[in-house]
C-alpha cells in the first residue's frame, strides 16, 4: 500500500470539475490523511480544460504536488489527450467510452499551441490518427497504464431512469462518476465519502440523496471489478480536525480571527473569493448572536477600493482589501498616501501570470520588487508572504497587528498557488494568536491633536471620531498633520517615517522573518519566499535521500528583510551550492537579498508558466545545478 | 452642548489663497453653517482631494483628510462606512471632482450614502496654473491656455442627477449666506447631497468672473412655483426633467439654489443595516471591540461555529 | 572682478519674480556668460515666498549654484527675514525701505516652523524685536553686508507720474527695480540688458517701453551711487549662440525634434509646462509652411494620458507623455501592457518630493527604484536620466530612437530641479542628432500579420493602417497577438521579451551610459545620476583644489545599467572613498548598482529636502566623509 | 474595392464564450455590419477593455486592440488622434465601461471623437465570475452574490446624454439583424456613438434572461412618431429630454433602439482640423515623415526659427 495517492482529475471548465475536490479533501480528511489539491484554469467561464491535481498523504500532512500522478479520471476526449504523459507506468486512467471516437483535432477548445505539439508527439510515438481510442491504446500497451473505459451516457441513463432526472440535470453529475471511481480504487471508506458528500451538498437536500446513491453505486462498481489497487497505508493521523480550506478561505479566516471590520474589494482572480466569502460573513452571526459586524463594499475600481480602506482605517476599524496585479497596480498611489500618514492598511496581494493581464488564473510570485518599491518616494511598508495555508491564516492575523504597532501599510504577499489551492491544515492555535493594536486611541482629550510628534516615530493614533481633532495630508506635515514645506521640518519628518522601519527591524524577531529547514550541515542551501517552501521542505527530504544533504531557508518577511539571519546563514555555505528557487524570472527575492547583504546569488531554480512548482522538477532542477553545474534551471512542467 | 461660535471653526492656519479667491467664501460658509448646526468638530469630517480648494480642511477646526486628487469621495466612503456617526463633508474642485475623481462622483450617486459634496466650480486647474478643467466651455480659451478649449464641459447637476444624488443645488461663492443655507440643507439631507459653487478664480479665470456672475445669477427659490422636493415617489421623473431643464439654463441669466431633492430614498447605510441588522450606528463598526485580554474575541470555540463548513472531524474507521 | 556673480531675488509668489530671471538670463548669456537658475516656490499660487537663485558665470558655461550669494534682491519683508544668512560677508542687499518697520511675526505668509527658528536665532543674535530694520542694520554691522535701501514706493510714483499709470499698474514694476539694481551694480551692458528685457516683453511694446526706461533708470541710479562692485570679469566665451531655456523647455525642443505627434497629459507640477509649451507648437509652422502636427489631449487623468499615448504609438505616431510622481503612480497598470506589447511609448517623468503628495514643487530623485520596477509581472523597460539641460534635450531625442529601436517603453527620469532650472546651453549638434525608427513599417503586407514571431525578440512592426492586420493583448499571446496561455508558448514569449533586454545591453555603448569625469588616478569617486551631475563635476574641481583628488561617475542609464564599466570604475576605488550623492534617502542609485554588481556603498551623501544639492553644501559633505571618517551625511541647505 | 463576405471578418481563433452568451450575437452583428459596410480590415481597429465581452477582438479579422480593464476608449482615443483615418470601434463589458472606466465614458462623451462604443450589459461581471455590475438594480440578488446588491443601477443612456454623446442607443444581442442595423447607423455616425447592448448572461445572470427579455422589449422605431434626430440646434434640449424620459422605461416594457442622435455638433477631430489646420485627414500626425535619411526633419535652420525666442546670440561689447 502506497503512502501518497496523486490524482488528477480532469474536464471542461464548468462542469463540476471543483466538485472531486471539494468532495473528496474532506471526505480523506476525515479519515486522517493530509489533502493537497490544486486548480488550473483558463480565463474562461465554460468551455476550456482545466483539471483537479491532487495529493493525498498518509503523512496526514498537506503535501507537494508532484508529477507523474497514479491515476487520471478524464471527463472528457480534451483531458485524455492533454494528460496522456501525467501518468505513471502502473497507474490508472479512467475516461469516457463515449469519447473513444473523438479526434485530437475536433477538439476545437485546445490552444493550437498544444494541438500542435500533441499532433508531433502522437507522430512520433505512431500514435495516428490520435483518437482518444489510439491514445488509449498506446498507453494501455506502450506505457503499463491500467485503462477504465465507462459508458458516461449509461450511466447517466441509470439516474434519469432511477431518479427521474432529465438529460441535462443527469449531465451534472458528470464528476460524480469520478468521484465514485476514485473512491473505488482506493476503497475509501464508505462513510467518509458519504461526509465528503455532505460537506459540499448538505444544503440540498435531493442533489444530496441522489449523489450518496449514484457515487456509491460506481464505487461498489468499479471496486467490483479492479479491486482497490489504490488503496493507501493508514495515515498516522496527529490532528483530530482539519480545517479544509483554500488560501483565500485561510485568509478570510484570518482576517474574521483578526477583527477586520473593514473591507473594499474590486473584483479580480484570484483575489474577489475572499472577499465574497468575507461578504457572507459580515454579520459574524454565532448562534443568532452577533459578534460584530464587517462592512463590505463591492468599489467602483480598485482606486476606491484602497482609498476607502485608508478612510476607514482612520476611524479605527481594521481594513484592509484584497486584490491582485493589475488591481494593485491602480492602488499605489494611495498607498503612498497610507504611508506618508501612519496609517495601518493591509493590502492582501494575489500574485499571478504577469506581465499585464498575462495569465490571469495561474499563480506567480513575480510582484515582489513591485510592491517593496511601489508608489513614488520613499516610505516604509511591511511586506509578508506566508509559505502555506497555515501561514496564511496567521499571517492575516500578524498583518493587522503589524499594521496597528508600526503604524504603516502591510502588504501580505500571496499568490495564485495558495490562493486556490486546497489543503487540510490542522486547526489554528486561537489561544496563541494575539491581537496587538499598538496605540490605536478610541477615546481621546477634545481638540486638536499632535498626531505626528517629531519626538515619537510612532505616536498614538486616535481615531476619527474619538474626540480629538487630527489632520491627515499627503504634503509633508508638520506636527498636527497640516501642510509644511520648511526643510528642517522636512528633514525630521521623512526620517520619523522611516525610524519606524528601524524599530520593527530591531523588534520583530528575525525568526519569524526568515526560517532554516534543514541539517545545520547541509552543503547545499534552496533560498526561497511564499508557496515555494511547500514543494521545497520536501525536496530538501528527497535530496537527502538522494545523497545531497540540502537545506531551505524560508524568507517569511520580505521588508523589513532579516537580512543579519540571511547573511549567517549564507555565510555557512560554499556560494556555488546557493539556489534561488522562485516562481518569477528575475530571482526577485534573490535581488533583494542581494541588495540588502552585497550577496551575489550565481544558481537559480525559476518557473514563470503559471503553473506551481513541483516536487519532482525541483528536485531534478537541483540535481542539475549540483550535480551538472548548470547555473539556472527554468522550469515548464505541467499543462 | 453649549453651541460653539463660528470662530471656534477656524484654525491658526494661513490660508494661502490668492487675495479674492471665491474659496474665501465657501470657507466662510462651511465655518458659518457649522456654527449654526452645532456640528461637533470631533465627530466632524471634512475630506478633500487636490487642488486649491482642497486646501480647506486646514482651515477648518474640525477633522480634515486631505487626500489625493479625485480621491476625496472614495476616501470619505469608508470613513462614513466605517463609523456612520459621523458627519462628512467633501470639498473638491471641478476637476478633481469631475476629471480625473469622476468614477467616485457617479459611484456615490449610485448608493446615497449620508455624506456632502462640495464643488468649487472655477472652471480651471487652479492649483497647476490655470488649465481647463471639465466645467469650461469648448471654445473658451482663460487666461493660461495657449490654445482655445476643445472639450464640451460636463454640466454638474445634470451628472449629479444621471448619478443618483437625493440633493442637488448651485451655489455662488460671493454669496455666502445664501451657499450656507444650502450646506445647511444638504449636511441635514439624509443620502448624498451635492452643491456645484460657483467660484471665481481671479488669478486665472478671466471669463467667469465676479462681473461677469453679477448680472446673471438668480435665485430658483425667487420662483414662488419652484419646489424641487421628491414629495411621492411618484413624483421623481418629474422632478428630475424639470431640474435638468433648469440646469441647462447658462446664458444672460443663471439659476442658483436647490434643484432637486429626494429625502425618500434610502441611504447606503439603512441599505446595509437593513441587510445586515448588526451593523448600526450605536455599534459602528469602526468602535466595535474586537478582542479581549489580548485575544480575539474569535477564540476557539467562537471558531469552531463560525467556520464549521470548513471543519472536518478526524475519525479513524 | 569675480569670475562668478551669484544672486539671489525673493519675493512673494504671484508678484512677478520670474521676470528677473527671464530678463536677465538671456542678457547675460547675450554677452557670453553662463547662466544657471533656480526657482524655489510653494505649492501655492499667490502669496506664499519664492526666490530666484543664480549664478552667472564668465566661464560661458551655467555652472552649480552655491551659497552664500553676492547679492540679494530682497522684494518683501519676508526675503530679507528668510535669507538674511544666505549672503556673504561683503555682499549686497537690496531692500524695500517701505518695509523696514515691519516686524517678523505680522508676515502671515511664513510657515511657522521657519517663524519660529528665526525668532530664535534673533533673540540668539541680539537682534529685538526683529523687525527688517533691525535685521538689516544688523547685517550691516555684525555680518559686512552692503545694504541699500530704495523706497520702492518713490520709484512707484515716478511711473505714475512718467507713465500715467494706476498704482495698480506700477507695482506690477516691482521686479524691474531689481533688475535694475543688478544691472547696476554689476554694470551690465545696457544693450544686453535691453535684449533681455525685449525677450521678455517684446511681444506687449508698451510695458516693453516702460521698461526699458525704468530699469535702466534705477540701474543708473545704483551705478551712479555704489559704482560696479558686482562687475563680472570678461567671459571666455566658447559659444557664439546659447539658448536659453528650462529643463522642461529643453525637453519639449527635444521632443519636436526627434518627431513627436502624439502627446497626451494631465497637468501636474513639475511636468505640464512641458505639454503647455508644446500645444503652442501644435502646428509646426515656419515661416507659415508647417512642418506636420502635433496632436496633443489633455485627458481627464494619467491613466488616460498613458493608456492614449500607447494608442498613439501603435499607429506609429512618436507618442510619449509628461507627468510627475502621482501621476506616474497611475500609470503603472498602462505601463505593463506597453511592456508586455513591445510598444515603443515614453513617458517623461519629473521628479517631485514625495512620498505622496509631498513637497509638490520641490524636487526629488527619489523614484528611480519605482520606475525600475513598476507594475506588476516582469518586462523590460528602459530608463534614461539627464545630468543636464543639454542631456535633457539629446535624450529627449534618444528615447525615442530607442523605445522604437527596441520596442519597449522608456522612462525619461528628470526632476524639478532641471525641470525648472533654466540655463544657457550650446545650441545642440542638430547634424549629429540621428532619428532611428528600428523596425516600424508604415506599409505593410494586407492581412493577418504574425507581430511576435517566435525567433526574432525585435520584430518587424507594421502600424495600425499600415495594411496588416495585427492583434495586441495584455494576456500572454501567440505569434500573432492572440491570447495563448500554453507554458511552453508562454516561456518562450517571455524569453523573447527578455531578450531585447539583452540585446539593447550588448548594442548601446556604455560609454553613452556611463561617463566618469575627473583624474585617473583619483582617491575618491562621487558616484550620482540626474541632475547631480551639475554640482559634483564642480565639486571634484574643488575638491582637487583642497587637496582631494576625486572623480564622479554620472549614470546616465539605469536600465540597462553599464554594470560592466561600473564594476570596473568601481573596482579601482577602496570602497572606503566610493561615495553615492544622490538626491533621496535610500541611496537609490546606489542600491541598484549593488542589485546589480554586488558592491556594496558605505559612504553616502543624500538630501532629500526638496532643495537642489548646492556646490557648497556637497563639498563639504565630501569633506566631512573623506577627513572626519562620516559614513553618511545628510545635506539640508536652501530656504 | 471588392465588397467583402461575412466570413471574411471572422478569425479561427475559438469564440470561448458560455454556449448560448449574448455575446455571440453581439459578434455576429458587428461581422454582418462590417460586411455590410465593406469596411476595410486594415483600416478598421476593434478595441476592447477586459471582461468575456472584451476577447471580441479576437475573434474579428480586423485590427484587434485588447486592452485594460476599462480602458478601451482611453487607448482607442489616442489611436483615432494620430490617425483619423481608421475606423475605431470599441467593446466592453458594462463593468468596464460604466464601472472602472466610467471616467473615460464621460470624457468622450465630452470630446465627441469619432468612435463608436458597443457596451455587453450583462448586468454582472462575467469573467470574475458574476458580481454585480453597475448595472444591476438594487436589491437584485443574481446567481452568485451572497447578498443583495445594494447600489443603485447607473443607466448607460442617461449617462450617456449627460455626458454629451452625439448617437445614443439600445440594442438586443439576440435581435442580430436589428442590432446589425443601428452598428451600421452608429458606425457611419460622425462622432461619438454609443449602444448599450441588452446581453443575457447564462451563467450568472438569472434575472436579466432571455426569457426575461423576450416579451418586454420593443422597438422605438415602431412608434411612427418617434424621431430621435436633431435637425436643428434649437431642438437639441427637447430632443435629450424626450430620450432621456424615454430611458428610464424598464419594467413591463422595455425600448430599444435609436434614443437620440445629434450630427450637428462637430467632431473632436473637427475642432482639432479648425484650431490647428496642419492637423488632417490627409496628413495624420502617425503617418506624417519626421526625417530624411536619418536626420530630423528640424535641423539646425529649422531649429533657430522654430526656437527663436530661446536663442540668444553672444555679442562680445
Ligand atoms: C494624480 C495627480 N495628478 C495631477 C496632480 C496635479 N494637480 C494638483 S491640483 C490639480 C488640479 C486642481 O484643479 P481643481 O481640482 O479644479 O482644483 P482647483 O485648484 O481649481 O481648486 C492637479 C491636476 C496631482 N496632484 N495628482
Ligand atoms: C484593474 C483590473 N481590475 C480587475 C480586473 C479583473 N476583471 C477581469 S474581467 C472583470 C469584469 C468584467 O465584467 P464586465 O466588464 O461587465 O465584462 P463581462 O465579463 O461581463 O463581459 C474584472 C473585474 C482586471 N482585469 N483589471
Ligand atoms: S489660483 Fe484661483 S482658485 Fe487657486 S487660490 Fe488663486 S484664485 Fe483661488
Ligand atoms: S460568463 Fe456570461 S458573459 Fe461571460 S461568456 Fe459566459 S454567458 Fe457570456
Ligand atoms: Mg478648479
Ligand atoms: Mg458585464
Amino acid at each position: 500500500m502506497a503512502s501518497d495517492l496523486h490524482l488528477l482529475v480532469g474536464g471542461a471548465q464548468g462542469s463540476g470539475l471543483e466538485t472531486t475536490m471539494q468532495v473528496l479533501a474532506p471526505a480523506y480528511a476525515s479519515l486522517g490523511y493530509g489533502v493537497m489539491a490544486n486548480r488550473e484554469y483558463f480565463s474562461n467561464i465554460v468551455g476550456r480544460h482545466s483539471y483537479i491535481h491532487m495529493r493525498i498523504s498518509s503523512s496526514g500532512e498537506p503535501k507537494a504536488l508532484q508529477y507523474p500522478v497514479d491515476f487520471i479520471g478524464a471527463m472528457d476526449a480534451e483531458s485524455v489527450f492533454t494528460h496522456y504523459d501525467d501518468i505513471r507506468e502502473g497507474g490508472f486512467l479512467l475516461y469516457d467510452m463515449g469519447t473513444a471516437r473523438t479526434r485530437l483535432v475536433q477538439i476545437a477548445s485546445m490552444e493550437p499551441d498544444l494541438r500542435n505539439r500533441l499532433l508531433e508527439n502522437f507522430k512520433k510515438l505512431g500514435i495516428q490518427p490520435p483518437t482518444v481510442e489510439s491514445v488509449v491504446s498506446y498507453l494501455e500497451k506502450d506505457v503499463g497504464v491500467n485503462v477504465i473505459g465507462l459508458s458516461f451516457t449509461a450511466l447517466f441513463e441509470v439516474l434519469i431512469k432511477k431518479h427521474g432526472l432529465t438529460r441535462a440535470q443527469a449531465q451534472r453529475f458528470r464528476s460524480s462518476i469520478l468521484i465514485g471511481a476514485i473512491a473505488g480504487l482506493s476503497g475509501l471508506d464508505r462513510e467518509a465519502l458519504e461526509l465528503g458528500l455532505e460537506k459540499r451538498f448538505g444544503s440540498r437536500p435531493k442533489v444530496l440523496e441522489i449523489n450518496k446513491d449514484f457515487v456509491a453505486s460506481v464505487a461498489d462498481e468499479i471496486e467490483r471489478e479492479y479491486g482497490t489497487p489504490l488503496k493507501l497505508a493508514e495515515p498516522k493521523a496527529p490532528y483530530s480536525e482539519y480545517v479544509v480550506a483554500s488560501g483565500n478561505d485561510a485568509v478570510a479566516m484570518g482576517k474574521i480571527v483578526g477583527g477586520v471590520r473593514y473591507q473594499a474589494y474590486y473584483p479580480i482572480t484570484p483575489a474577489s473569493d475572499e472577499s465574497v466569502l468575507l461578504e457572507a460573513y459580515e454579520g459574524l452571526k454565532i448562534d443568532g448572536e452577533s459578534l460584530g459586524s464587517i462592512a463590505i463594499l463591492q468599489t467602483e475600481d480598485e482606486i476606491a477600493a484602497i482609498s476607502s480602506v485608508i478612510g476607514a482605517a482612520l476611524t479605527g476599524a481594521r481594513s484592509s482589501t484584497a486584490t491582485s496585479g493589475p488591481g494593485f497596480s491602480l492602488m499605489v498611489e494611495a498607498l503612498g498616501w497610507a504611508g506618508k500618514n501612519d496609517v495601518p492598511i493591509v493590502v492582501t496581494y494575489y500574485q499571478r501570470g504577469g506581465p499585464s493581464t498575462g495569465l490571469p488564473t495561474r499563480g506567480s510570485q513575480s510582484d515582489l520588487l513591485f510592491t517593496l518599491f511601489a508608489s513614488h518616494g520613499e516610505f516604509p511598508r511591511m511586506i509578508l508572504s506566508s509559505g502555506d495555508h497555515l501561514e496564511a491564516f496567521y499571517d492575516a492575523i500578524e498583518a493587522y497587528n503589524l499594521a496597528e504597532k508600526y503604524q504603516m501599510p502591510v502588504i501580505h504577499l500571496l499568490d495564485k498557488f495558495l490562493a486556490n489551492m486546497v489543503a487540510s491544515m490542522p486547526i489554528p492555535d486561537l489561544e496563541g494568536v494575539r491581537i496587538e493594536r499598538g496605540e490605536t486611541i478610541f477615546e481621546a482629550p477634545r481638540g486638536p491633536f499632535k498626531r505626528f510628534p517629531r519626538d515619537k516615530p510612532i505616536a498614538p493614533r486616535p481615531v476619527l471620531g474619538s474626540g480629538a481633532i487630527t489632520w491627515y495630508t499627503g504634503d509633508e506635515h508638520d506636527e498636527y498633520g497640516h501642510i509644511d514645506e520648511d526643510p528642517v521640518n522636512r528633514n525630521i519628518m521623512y526620517e520619523r517615517r522611516w525610524k519606524k522601519m528601524e524599530i520593527a527591524d530591531k523588534e520583530i524577531p528575525e525568526e519569524f522573518r526568515a526560517k532554516y529547514y534543514g541539517p545545520e550541515d547541509a552543503k547545499v542551501l534552496l533560498v526561497g519566499w511564499g508557496s515555494v517552501k511547500i514543494p521545497a521542505l520536501e525536496a530538501i527530504e528527497v535530496l537527502g535521500e538522494e545523497g545531497v544533504r540540502a537545506a531551505y531557508l524560508h524568507v517569511r518577511m520580505l521588508s523589513p528583510l532579516p537580512k543579519r539571519l540571511i547573511s549567517d546563514v549564507l555565510s555557512r555555505f560554499d556560494p556555488e551550492n546557493v539556489i534561488a528557487v522562485e516562481a518569477n524570472y528575475l530571482g526577485q527575492a534573490s535581488k533583494l537579498i542581494t541588495m540588502e547583504t552585497g550577496f551575489l546569488f550565481k544558481k537559480f531554480v525559476l518557473k514563470w508558466t503559471g503553473r506551481p512548482i513541483y516536487l519532482n522538477e525541483l528536485v531534478e532542477g537541483v540535481l542539475d545545478i549540483v550535480k551538472n553545474g548548470r547555473s539556472r534551471v527554468v522550469l515548464s512542467y505541467g499543462k | 452642548m453649549a453651541s460653539r461660535g463660528v470662530a471656534s471653526y477656524r484654525t491658526e492656519v494661513w490660508s494661502d489663497w490668492c487675495p479674492g479667491c471665491g474659496d474665501f467664501g465657501i470657507l466662510a460658509a462651511m465655518q458659518k453653517a457649522f456654527a449654526e448646526l452645532n456640528l461637533d468638530p470631533a465627530t466632524t469630517v471634512v475630506v478633500s482631494g487636490i487642488g486649491c480648494s482642497s486646501k480647506t480642511p486646514h482651515f477648518l477646526n474640525v477633522n480634515g483628510v486631505h487626500t489625493l486628487h479625485g480621491r476625496g469621495i472614495a476616501f470619505a466612503t469608508g470613513i462614513k462606512l466605517a463609523n456612520p456617526n459621523l458627519t462628512v463633508v467633501i470639498n473638491g474642485g471641478d476637476g478633481d471632482l469631475l476629471g480625473i475623481g469622476v468614477a467616485h462622483f457617479v459611484a456615490l450617486g449610485r448608493r446615497n450614502l449620508d455624506v456632502t459634496v462640495i464643488i468649487h466650480n472655477n472652471q480651471v486647474y487652479g492649483l497647476t496654473k490655470g488649465q481647463a478643467s471639465p466645467t469650461l466651455r469648448k471654445g473658451e480659451q482663460v487666461k493660461s491656455l495657449p490654445v482655445p478649449n476643445l472639450q464640451d464641459a460636463v454640466n454638474p447637476i445634470a451628472l449629479a442627477i444621471a448619478s443618483g444624488y437625493t440633493f442637488v443645488a448651485r451655489a455662488y461663492s460671493l454669496w455666502v449666506d445664501h451657499l450656507k443655507e444650502i450646506l445647511k440643507a444638504a449636511i441635514s439631507h439624509k443620502g448624498s447631497a451635492v452643491i456645484d459653487v460657483l467660484q471665481p478664480c481671479i488669478t486665472y479665470n478671466d471669463i467667469y468672473t465676479a462681473e461677469f456672475y453679477k448680472d446673471r445669477l438668480y435665485k430658483l427659490e425667487d420662483d414662488p412655483e419652484w419646489d424641487p422636493v421628491v414629495r411621492d415617489p411618484g413624483e421623481e421623473e418629474e422632478k428630475k426633467a424639470t431640474a435638468l431643464k433648469k440646469a441647462e439654463e447658462w446664458g444672460t441669466r443663471i439659476p442658483v439654489g436647490v434643484f432637486y431633492v429626494n429625502p425618500l430614498k434610502d441611504t447606503y447605510e439603512d441599505r446595509l443595516a437593513k441587510r445586515n441588522p448588526a451593523y448600526s450606528r450605536e455599534n459602528p463598526p469602526a468602535f466595535q471591540s474586537i478582542y479581549s485580554e489580548g485575544s480575539s474575541l474569535v477564540g476557539p470555540e467562537e471558531f469552531r461555529k463560525l467556520f464549521d463548513r470548513f471543519i472536518v472531524k478526524v475519525s479513524r474507521r
